[in-house]
């Protein structure tokens, strides 16, 4: 479904991704695990087309969308959750989930529009009982989610999450971790879950790449990678 | 373990509320003279917020810090340099519009007086105290082994050296006390190595390091003190192997388990 | 060091595009105007500006003076004194001109005065206020009528009819605080109570707060001493508060324009202004009628625009330079002199007598009183 | 006239006045919004709005009502060509730079008005007549009931339009987060666009209603423009009800001073009231404090 | 022997040297004059570069400071009498004054927010020299401002004037060369970029923020003491928002982080104009068409232009003064 091919980014002269290749079939859950400042923000605003200076390619179903604008690629079918939630704070929640739609919106797909609202809804109770609330009064939890149900109104076959667990409770990142298991289940969604928590990320994945200083330097299936000494060392916190 | 002459920082009872978020919250810690301290603790668990504290960019709301005896949560932030704290940021502030020596020498800010006008004037004092400021810049990039880059723009170097620029740059002010807030975040393995040696260096001459950092395997290493946060709150202190058997630490920091708990 | 090279080679490619200057090819007389052809006064040095070039082609067509054609070399002042003064630089210097006509404001007049006195250059001012030729400046002189003409005639006409409070609007420009001072000091010759004195910016869009707080007062008539558009506004806000009594308005009314962009509010006002602007109604007796109607027919056909009496201030300038150049030649010195000894001169703006210790050469007499009726201008009374 | 009704009518003077300013305000902060950008040539479409109504209805006859909305709408062009010429191949210019070429082209479009009309003030017909309405002993022109409801009507769009559409929607997004605006797949480079073509459709509307009772000349701009500006900052930039009232409120200052204070130093008056609210509050006036918040989170 | 020729010493000095040589070239009082106009607006915009490019600090009021100190020197000279010797000096400190006031509440301000105090203190100054009539004459202003005699020379020709307006250009460079090589001059880039990284610095940001607008206005005081003295006419249409722009598009037109920037966006808009005169009624049009053009294709500024134009030469790698 994607597939990158030794994709480099810069910002200014500082090469933040150094060829990085990797592919994601359709249907799975993917994972990205690194630390900090390795490359695994970069990436992912280079696939939604937020990078400025890009080479390589990247083919979604086939397509190149390396230097597509990245409302093209929204309307393409690819739908970040992006590192910090990134929400329009000082409107309400509904506006945020209706922007959500903006790609395809149209005053003919109204019908259409209110009832992926009420999908989402279900999906995340809470937010149906916030509706008219600021985004910005919400609870840190409670935006990740409005971050994760606007990326889902846009109707995306790929979703791509930016550590939806930075600076959450675990309680909350577990709740947020099982809707994502429940979405999967629901709709065979694909998913790429970009983690710095290897343990939560490996646990819902299928398979994952490792990423250091802007290179891949390791992948393979989940149990390949749980129990790589290096992953265990730099990422588990086991000897 | 508070044993008063030992203590270089002192924090009690310190609580910083942003909006509703409680980021500090009844924290109280100390530094000792000479070491190496680490803070550790998941993303949001307030550690640069522990940073802005010391270094003066914000005040507290409640409880006190005290540096060597004095207190200096109610100083101005441009105060605290002076009484011998310089500090890093996690997101690199290197000043891009300068080369890399005079951002260096900025670092000698407080250990030179010129004021505006005697700066304009250039008299013989301001001559030569400019000359000493370069002269000991290119002394700490000799020691942090940047020399010979003094005249390239920081674009011109790679991240990691950019970072390095940005120690060299807190060192230069020849501090008491060091605040490195992630030194380690974007370096590749060879890169932390040459770092955790830098670290050591600092500390050989005397000078107090606190430092946050992820990288867990750097922070057991060169660590002599960690202090654990969460949620603002501190749930740990020790030494590395003392922390590293903590069972709340490992719960909540090492990421396991805590969904079983 | 390549900076300074920069800034250098800059300063280089000027001089050398200094140098490059047209050299002098045939003998002309240089004559130069300096006028606000671009600026907020813009619509005073237009007119001056095309009624001078008017000119220089007519007197050329008739084969120059004494058989020596002008040449006619027109700067812009923008209004604004730092561009007079280098563009008066620019005249007597690069130029070579024997004489300068402007500049359009009473301020870069100022500004340019020591220039002219010092290159000894003679100017013919088109600007109103008094400070110009009072002190008698050597080299200096003007065409225009005196505000404190002006304000005479406007006293008097209220003393006519029974006026004796008087309320006064004016603009903080040069000319409106010039007339402003010349109300005031002329105010007890004439009797005169000054009851309310406002003033409002050059370009502010209405003025009813100031015309509110004279409407409060016992003011019997209203003088605004400014030039376009807030004329023409003041006219409007005075119809809109229902204010009865009447406007008088400076000699700066001298466009039939205003009349236009007041509409039916400018009904009535009456103002002192050189008798171009009532041509139609100038009797044929008077020694003006064949000048004023000449410029008139000639500016209206060339350009398609109404005169004004700015106009005529460079027309009478322009041809008071003309006849001195026609004496003296490329001299200076004769031109002043010649200048100065002008007698009986009949121009747009009244007859002429320059001497010694009078640059102006104008009376009060100059002006007529006009009135706004049914949209055109007519002598008052008539 | 009581002393009752002169200040009744400072208070509609202030009111004709602060309206326009308030016009002017709101075309800067829906250009401020989509880029941070204070446009200086906003009062040079307010200009342009007048010059090109006068254009049509004078010289070429046009009946007023088609002449005002075709003016509006040519200015509205100029602005999206601006955009499309001047700012937009500038991306990552620094604000500054940006602001410099509104300098520049703000004297472009007084050079170009220059040259088309010449330099004299124009006028239109108002729109409803001149007959004065009395109140209360004080007096309002039919034009200033139409400047006032113009901008009350053009209040109300705008809320509409951000509140109820989606490029409305999507435009407030862009102004609150533009990160978060191309995430969810808002061309961002459209919007900004868009918003010099809805600024200066305002600014030309604003031309048309005031030329009647205020005439119009080429250099009319700057000072509407200055004033609007004020409005602007001290209404909290980019916030519209804020700059709605704080023009109201120059205007109100400015005439209440005029009338009751000196009519010479009533801009200073107006300006050091305007600036110590600002040295106490230095987020505007009407700077909403938790809406600041929420936009720095 | 290469140290010796780039200190700010030598390179004032080349400035001074070269436009002296400039004025032997040039012997004609009309250019002499634009320049000597040059070297005034040069005098402003160093301050303003300091201000702006290198602090960070946007400032729409410098033509009131230009203003005051014009206005103040003509009012000494003329309606006291006092020499100019003493007019000077004060000149200089009522509008230093008046800026550090002003400049204690305003510089808290940031962005477009300071742009609008310092554009509202502007208009206020300019307001007041149309209405203190009798000081200052009003809209209508006041002429017959003394000339300048220095060691016994009268100031009276453009020749003589440029000569000591190029001087104080060379100090002026000077002062403000030393400022930006110094530790003054690198906490203000520092402030430029991040405020608070340079507060940790021990760099007291508000205290330095004010001495150099106080600098910048004083030198803006100079450059108004000195047209005083040289067009000895002032009226308030000089002093208006309209040349605080100006002043603002020269430094940025030159390329704002840097004074030599400032020297060659000054002598550009400078003298625009006056070859635009060729163009009569449609210079203003061109000169909107030259300004936009600049700024489109050079977004930085001129300085530094990489091309080997017309009219730079090409910059030395290295050369970061």
């Amino acid at each position: 479904m994607l597939n990158i091919r030794s994709l480099k980014t810069y910002y200014e002269s500082i090469c933040a991704l150094k060829s990085v290749s990797l592919h994601i079939k359709k249907g799975e859950i993917v994972t990205l695990i690194g630390g900090n400042g390795s490359g695994k923000s970069t990436l992912l605003n280079s696939i939604a087309g937020l990078a400025p200076r890009t080479t390589g390619t990247v083919l979604f179903e086939n397509r190149e969308i390396l230097g597509l604008s990245p409302s093209i690629i929204v309307r393409l079918g690819i739908s970040l959750v992006p590192e910090g939630r990134q929400l329009f704070y000082p409107m309400t929640v509904m506006d945020n989930l209706v922007l959500g739609t903006y790609s395809y919106y149209s005053f003919g797909n109204r019908k259409e529009i209110s009832s992926r609202l009420e999908w989402a809804f279900e999906l995340f109770p809470v937010l149906g009982d916030r509706k008219r609330q600021l985004a910005g009064t919400l609870s840190g939890g409670e935006q990740q989610m409005l971050s994760i149900a606007r990326a889902l109104m846009s109707k995306p076959k790929l979703l791509i999450l930016d550590e939806p667990s930075v600076g959450l409770a675990p309680k909350i990142v577990e709740n947020i971790f099982r809707t994502l298991i429940e979405l999967k289940e629901r709709t065979d969604l694909t998913m790429f879950l970009v983690e710095q928590n290897a343990k939560l990320a490996l646990d819902v994945c299928q398979r994952g790449y490792v990423i250091e200083t802007g290179q891949i330097i390791l992948s393979g299936e989940k149990e390949e990678l749980m129990n790589n000494r290096e992953v265990l060392r730099a990422y588990l916190g086991k000897e | 373990m508070n044993n008063g002459s030992d203590t270089i920082l002192a924090a009690k009872a310190v609580t910083k509320r942003f909006g509703g978020l409680v980021a500090v919250s009844d924290l109280s810690l100390d530094v000792r003279h000479g070491s190496i301290t680490a803070i550790i603790g998941p993303n949001g668990a307030g550690k640069t917020t522990l940073f802005n504290l010391i270094s003066g960019l914000i005040r507290p709301d409640s409880g006190t810090i005290f540096f060597k005896g004095e207190r200096i949560d109610t100083k101005r932030p441009w105060e605290i340099p002076y009484l011998g704290i310089s500090r890093t940021f996690q997101n690199l502030r290197v000043f891009h519009n300068m080369n890399i020596i005079e951002n260096v020498m900025t670092g000698r800010y407080t250990h030179s007086s010129g004021g505006i006008l005697s700066c304009a004037a250039r008299l013989g004092a301001a001559r030569r105290e400019e000359q000493k400021i370069r002269e000991k810049a290119l002394y700490w990039m000799k020691f942090m082994n940047i020399d010979g880059i003094g005249a390239k723009k920081l674009k011109e170097v790679p991240f990691e050296t950019q970072r390095i620029v940005e120690i060299t740059r807190a060192v230069a002010a020849e501090p008491e006390l060091v605040l490195l807030d992630e030194p380690a975040a974007g370096l590749n393995i060879t890169e932390t190595k040459n770092l955790i040696d830098t670290i050591y260096r600092i500390r050989e001459i005397g000078t107090t390091v606190l430092i946050v950092e992820h990288d867990i395997d750097l922070i057991m290493e060169i660590s002599d003190h960690i202090i654990v946060l969460d949620f603002g709150k501190k749930i740990a202190d020790g030494t590395a192997k003392q922390v590293r058997n903590d069972r709340k630490v490992i719960a909540v920091y090492l990421g396991e388990e805590y969904g079983k708990q | 060091m390549k900076r300074v090279m920069a800034i250098l080679t800059i300063l280089i490619a000027f001089s050398a595009a200094s140098c490059l200057e047209a050299k002098d090819k045939k003998q002309s007389y240089k004559i130069g105007g300096v006028f606000a052809i671009t600026g907020p006064a813009s619509f005073l040095g237009e007119p001056e500006r095309n009624t001078m070039l008017m000119i220089v082609d007519m007197v050329n067509a008739q084969g120059g003076i004494n058989g020596v054609p002008l040449e006619a070399f027109i700067e812009d002042s923008v209004g604004d004194e730092t561009k007079a003064v280098n563009a008066v630089k620019k005249l007597i210097n690069s130029d070579k001109v024997l004489a300068i006509i402007g500049t359009t404001r009473s301020g870069t007049t100022m500004a340019v005065i020591p220039i002219v006195e010092k290159a000894e250059t003679p100017l013919i001012s088109c600007a109103a206020a008094e400070t110009i030729v009072n002190p008698v400046r050597k080299w200096v002189f003007k065409t225009p009528q005196l505000d404190r003409h002006a304000a005479d005639r406007i006293y008097g006409t209220m003393r006519d009819r029974g006026i004796s409070r008087v309320a006064v609007m004016s603009a903080t420009t040069g000319f409106g605080s010039a007339g402003r001072e010349q109300l005031q000091n002329l105010a007890q010759t004439y009797g005169m109570k000054i009851v309310a004195d406002e003033t409002y910016g050059p370009k502010d869009t209405d003025m009813t707060a100031q015309l509110t707080k004279i409407k409060g007062t016992n003011a019997q008539a209203v003088v605004n001493w400014s030039i376009v558009p807030a004329q023409a506004i003041v006219a409007k806000n005075m119809r809109q508060l229902g204010m009865t009594i009447p406007l008088y308005q400076s000699h700066g009314f001298g466009n039939i324009k205003y009349v236009e962009a007041a509409g039916s509010a400018a009904e009535g006002i009456i103002f002192p202004a050189g008798r171009l602007l009532a041509v139609d109604t100038v009797p044929d007796s008077n020694p003006q009628k064949k000048v004023l109607v000449e410029y008139k027919t000639l500016y209206e056909s060339k350009f398609d625009d109404p005169v004004s009496t700015f106009g005529g201030h460079a027309w009478d300038a322009t041809w008071i330079l003309v006849e001195a150049l026609k004496k003296a030649g490329a001299d200076k010195e004769g031109i002043r002199k010649s200048i100065e000894n002008t007698k009986g001169f009949v121009g747009t703006g009244g007859v002429f007598n320059f001497s010694k210790t009078d640059h102006c050469g104008l009376g009060p007499e100059a002006f007529e009183m006009l009135v706004v009726n049914n949209g055109k201008f007519v002598v008052l009374g008539q | 006239m009581s002393f009752a009704s002169q200040l009744l009518q400072y208070t509609l003077s202030g009111i004709t006045i602060g309206s326009i300013y308030a016009l002017v305000a709101i075309g800067f902060n829906i250009i401020y919004n989509s880029t941070g950008i204070i446009n200086l040539a906003q009062g040079d479409f307010v200009m342009l709005g007048g010059m090109i109504a006068v254009f049509f209805h004078n010289t070429l006859h046009f009946p007023l009502v088609a002449s005002g909305p075709i003016a509006a709408l040519i200015v509205a062009l100029i602005g999206i060509l601006f955009e499309r010429f001047a700012i937009h191949p500038l991306k990552n210019a620094s604000v500054i730079t940006l602001v410099i070429i509104t300098i520049a082209a703000s004297i472009l479009f007084k050079g170009g008005a220059m040259f088309l009309w010449g330099k004299d003030a124009y006028s239109l017909p108002s729109f409803s007549g001149d007959e004065p309405i009395r109140f209360l002993g004080a007096t309002i022109l039919p034009q200033t009931i139409w400047i006032i409801c113009v901008l009350l009507f053009i209040v109300a769009a705008l809320v509409c339009f951000f509140r109820y559409t989606m490029v409305g929607r999507a435009m407030k997004a862009c102004s609150y987060n533009k990160r978060a605006a191309n995430i969810v797949g808002i061309n961002v480079n459209n919007m900004v666009m868009l918003s010099f073509g809805l600024s200066a459709l305002i600014g030309g509307i604003a031309g048309v209603i005031i030329t009647p009772i205020s005439l119009i000349e080429y250099e009319k701009g700057s000072l509407l423009g200055l004033k609007g500006f004020g409005a602007a900052v001290f209404g909290g930039l980019g916030n519209m009800g804020g700059a709605v009232a704080a023009g109201i409120l120059i205007g109100l200052l400015e005439s209440y001073s005029a009338g009751l204070l000196s009519s010479g130093y009533k801009d200073a008056v107006a300006l050091i009231i305007l600036l110590l609210v600002l040295f106490f509050r230095p987020g505007g006036i009407f700077a909403r404090k938790e809406v600041q918040k929420l936009k720095h989170y | 022997m290469k140290k010796y020729l780039t200190t700010s010493f030598s390179k004032s000095a080349y400035v001074f040297t070269g436009a002296v040589i400039l004025m032997a070239i040039v012997r004609n009082p009309y250019h002499v004059g634009i320049l000597v106009f040059l070297g005034m607006n040069i005098i402003i915009t160093i301050g303003l570069s300091l201000l702006m490019g290198y602090a960070g600090q946007i400032s729409l009021g410098q033509a009131a400071f230009f203003g005051i100190g014009a206005y103040t020197t003509g009012i000494l000279t003329t309606k006291l009498g006092l020499p100019v010797a003493v007019s000077f000096p004060l000149s200089i400190l009522l509008t230093i004054s008046v800026a550090f006031v002003i400049g204690i509440p305003t510089l808290r301000l940031r962005g477009h927010y300071l742009a609008m105090a310092t554009l509202g203190l502007g208009e206020i100054v300019h307001i007041v020299f149309n209405e203190l009539i009798p000081l200052t004459g009003g809209p209508s202003g006041f002429g017959n401002i003394p000339l300048i005699r220095i060691f016994g020379i009268e100031l009276d020709n453009d020749y003589k004037y440029f000569i000591f307006v190029w001087a104080i250009v060379a100090i002026v460079l000077f002062l403000s060369l030393n400022i930006i090589n110094s530790r003054v001059g690198r906490a203000l880039k520092a402030i430029h970029k991040e405020e608070q990284t340079a507060s940790t610095l021990g760099v007291n940001t508000s205290r330095l923020k004010l001495s150099v607008f106080v600098l910048s206005s004083g030198f803006a005081a100079l450059a108004g003491f000195l047209y005083a003295h040289y067009v000895t006419f002032l009226s308030p249409g000089t002093f208006s928002l309209g040349f605080s722009i100006l002043l603002v598009t020269m430094v940025a037109v030159g390329g704002m982080e840097n004074i030599w920037g400032a020297l060659i966006g000054t002598t550009v808009l400078t003298l625009l104009p006056e070859y635009l005169r060729f163009f009569k009624d449609f210079d203003i049009l061109i000169y909107g068409i030259i300004l936009i053009s600049i700024m489109i294709l050079r977004p930085e500024g001129l300085y530094g232009i990489k091309i080997p134009g017309f009219l730079l030469p090409r910059s030395k790698k290295g050369d970061n003064e």
